[in-house]
């Protein structure tokens, strides 16, 4: 066939076959692993923090391409970011970079969000002196 | 880049042929098969050739016994909800067994919110229909037994002659959907004892746009699109004759080649089957081994520690067309339901990815689908949190357990109930 | 000798840029639309652009308003049957014309053994709906109003944006079956008010096996072919992408070439009434006279003292394809229930002739079809005992009554009368 | 076209478009009338008998290609009978020699039947004395 045919736009489909940060982070800071249960993915994501920002994100995820595509796109746009500004973070700004997904698919950067959050959880459980600062479990939850 | 079809269960191009054969029907015959002229009444016996064809690629009496419907899911429909409303005074008690396709569950489900009830009967862990629990679910006031020939996801084939069996001891219509296996496998409507029978041409390198039901006078049947009197009554509108033609074409080119198409497509399913297993750790197979319960065409696989979507969207940009009854790849995010009634753990479910094979694959298709699926297997795992729990013993595999670790299912479960939703 | 095809209503042949279009999707592009690797995503492509032609011909806000089924009927069916079901617990009240076709009328027959009830709304001797009636038929628990925007038989508009009117007012959302005008005359869904518009392709130079609902968000709709999730879950079946692609080009083409047809028919359409008018005593017209409430393809004839079928199959011999709504050409025995709604007179309904005009009609074709046809009701005439009784003032003239005699209809009462069975 | 498709058989068609024995008969001995409740097709048939034998007949039809041809046939068939044998005619025979008609329009056949035997009542009550050799009433009810 001469031209191609995808189903997902050039970002997901470039994110899918190259995704960037694939793997687990040796001495993570905080590791999240969740699962949907709407459709069984499971999404982990591991994040080396210091001095309360992200130095290093990675993801693995069992899902379909834009489940990997959104962890991928995940943790590119949060290393840097502050825990606060990561604890802010929404599933939109995943489906915005990545130019859109179909709708029965947005429920994969809900995801990617939620592996976030609970790696950043992880984290904060670890360093209960940080617990006052960013009440975790409320912006998880939200 | 090699370009393998491995999806002739979802649809075949249509044969050069067939192409030809309707090709006059567009242009130049292109009248209405109701007007009493020339061009009327010349496509009424383009009608009549193809009922012929119809009627001989299932050994059905006669070519009247044929009414051409739109497709193989509206065929289905006329089946169950013609019947039903035909016997409604009778009784209102359907039978189908718990793996029938859609068309058939959906059309069930229908008429359930109308009043009719409806008994599912269990398959085993290959997807063979229970025999004892279809004749337990059979009574007085049941009107049709609903059993496919060959199953469209994992390619069982369905002890048919014995339902039939069952079916004529009990004096109840039985209707096979044979849209899985016509084309590909010998249907005989006399020896299923069948007194419907459905299929569609787009499966065997026919047209879409016609799908034929065949009904034997045991079954009463009423239409389900009302209008005009075309099929005698039984289906309203008019009749997309170059389709009609073309599978009629299709059906018997079918007839002729069926030995061949078998040959071919077992010799490479059990190839490719043999292939995998040697190639790729934690793959399994749903459905009965390649044999005699098996259709040639049909492997149904489960790769253990990913998921299907994925593997199917890699094998497309390697040129690999394949299908999986994944939760992902579906519309509703729920796992086939074929699936689901084998009772297959949802990991493997997750997991899925269907091939099928038709007469334009060759041994290299095999083997270039072999090595580069064992390359996206491997690369899907190395991004799997799953394969490297169970390398490291956090979790066990289903296909091959080890002993070590939870299951994959309480390991989804623990995570998703983390899930702040 | 000449042909003359005078059966556009019945179908139309392919254009060849529509069947160039449809071309690749046969052999190359034979995927599956469900399918989630090149050959589906490539059909799913053809899909959505038709569905924007589809759109763009009827001035439709999106594509997706746009539904594919298989043809007109089930069309019909399913903007019937479909705010039937999908409203049931609002009201089971439904209002249609008393000259919608037979796939309206007869899924509102369906309905109404399963509980419904329906108000036919009565035509005026031209076919023309009487608003007040339509107005008085309006209940609160009426769930839809059915009216065609142009009628199949004799070629009446209907006041459709009166009708959208009297809709709106009530609240109650308007289905217009566009099947005898889409392509040959501007349909205009926001001018209609209509909830829902549907046509068919095969009517306007596309293939036959492709259906069109539009259907906005006014209307409630659920499928009536269940299955698969196809068309937004409305319609399960695998979809006929050939086919839904050709109709798409021949809803581009007919959109652009809509003046011209409109044109060229008219100019044929009075030429030929005229002519036939001259050479021919005791015809009529049945519908409005050509003008502004008749379409410009149909004439729909009665010639007094001879019988349809005689007449088509006569013109038929002389390459000259016509139809015929009298009974002896129905499968039923029955006359057209168009014919009886605007209360023609058994004898007229019973020399029936309807010619309907295309775009490859010419002049001389009109020439021809005067000529030959002015023959043939003298032959028809010569053989007909109501002619000769007619002559001897034993019976009377419907259409010119010269006072003597009885009439045909009394007459024939009394020699059926005599009949032994 | 290359090739013709018509409705009807070539016997049926043949008689369709060149019927035989078309028109009235002046001074008939006996002329039926009759017309088919069902779909409205009325049919006259006009007979010369001379010695107990049919020696013309004539018809004319208002009706379908299938009722000109069933009376064309019928003329036919009748031409030289006996009253006798003419009241035993039956539909079967204008079937049989036409090589069939389709089921809907068997009924045509009938009305040939019926037109012939309302000629022959006509014509036996014209001759009462020959009301004790055939029961013509009976024979037509059957
Ligand atoms: C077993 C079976 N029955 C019915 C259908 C419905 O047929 P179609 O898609 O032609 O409408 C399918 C289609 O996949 C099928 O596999
Ligand atoms: C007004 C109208 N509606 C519906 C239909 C049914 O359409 P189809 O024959 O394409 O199924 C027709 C067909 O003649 C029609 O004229």
């Amino acid at each position: 066939m001469s031209e191609t045919y995808t189903l997902y736009n050039s970002t997901v489909m470039e994110h899918f076959m190259n995704p960037r940060n694939m793997g687990d982070l040796k001495d993570a800071d905080g590791v999240g692993e969740v699962g949907a249960a709407a459709c069984g993915d499971i999404m982990k994501i591991s994040l080396k923090i210091s001095n309360g920002r992200i130095e290093d994100a990675r993801f693995k995820t069992f899902g379909c391409g834009s489940a990997i595509a959104s962890s991928s796109m995940a943790t590119e746009l949060i290393k840097g970011r502050t825990i606060d500004e990561a604890m802010n973070f929404s599933n939109q700004e995943v489906v915005d970079a990545l130019g859109g997904l179909p709708p029965v698919k947005i429920h994969c950067s809900v995801l990617a969000e939620e592996a976030l959050k609970a790696a950043l959880e992880d984290y904060v459980k670890k360093h209960p002196e940080l617990a006052h600062k960013s009440p975790a479990s409320e912006t998880v939850a939200a | 880049m090699r370009q393998v079809y491995l999806d002739h269960q979802a649809s075949t191009p249509v044969l050069p042929e067939v192409f030809d054969a309707m090709k006059p029907y567009f242009t130049e015959a292109f009248g209405n098969a109701s007007s009493l002229h020339q061009h009327g009444l010349r496509v009424r016996e383009a009608l009549k050739r193809s009922r012929g064809q119809m009627a001989a690629l299932i050994n059905a009496d006669s070519a009247e016994e044929i009414f051409f419907t739109s497709d193989g899911t509206e065929s289905a429909n006329l089946a169950i909800k013609g019947v039903a409303y035909a016997n409604e005074r009778r009784g209102k008690h359907l039978v189908v067994s718990a793996t029938e396709h859609p068309s058939v569950m959906q059309s069930v489900e229908f008429l359930e919110r109308q009043g009719w009830t409806c008994t599912r009967v269990p398959v085993d862990a290959d997807g063979t229909l229970q025999l004892e629990a279809l004749r337990a679910a059979i009574r007085p006031e049941t009107v049709l037994v609903a059993v496919h020939h060959v199953n469209h996801d994992i390619g069982t084939i369905q002890p048919i002659r014995e339902v039939g069996r069952v079916c004529a001891e009990t004096g109840v219509p039985l209707y096979v959907d044979c849209e899985a296996s016509a084309g590909w496998l010998p249907v005989d409507v006399r020896e299923f004892g069948a007194a419907m029978v459905s299929f569609s041409p787009h499966r065997f390198y026919g047209p879409k746009g016609v799908g034929v039901l065949y009904r034997n006078k045991k079954a009463r049947l009423v239409s389900v699109i009302h209008g005009g009197v075309q099929e005698g009554g039984r289906r309203a509108g008019t009749e997309n004759i170059p389709a009609i033609v073309g599978g009629g074409m299709a059906a018997e080119i079918s007839l002729t080649e069926l030995p061949r198409r078998i040959a071919h497509t077992a010799t490479l399913q059990s190839r490719l089957w043999k292939g995998l297993k040697e190639r790729i750790p934690y793959i399994r197979l749903n459905g009965p081994e390649p044999g005699p319960r098996r259709i040639s065409t049909n492997l149904n696989l489960s790769t253990e520690f990913i998921e299907g979507e994925g593997q199917l969207l890699l094998c497309d940009l390697n040129g690999i067309a394949v299908a999986s009854g994944s939760s992902c790849v579906s519309k509703s995010l729920k796992i086939s339901h074929v699936l689901a009634a084998i009772g297959l753990d949802h990991a493997l479910a997750q997991g899925n990815i269907i091939m099928t094979l038709g007469m334009a694959n060759t041994v290299e298709d095999v083997d270039y689908t072999l090595e580069t699926f064992a390359k996206i297997v491997t690369k899907l795992r190395g991004m799997s949190p799953m394969w490297d729990e169970f390398q490291r013993g956090v979790i066990d595999s289903v296909i091959a357990p080890t002993g070590r670790g939870k299951s994959f299912s309480q390991h989804a479960a623990d995570v998703s109930g983390k899930a702040a939703h």
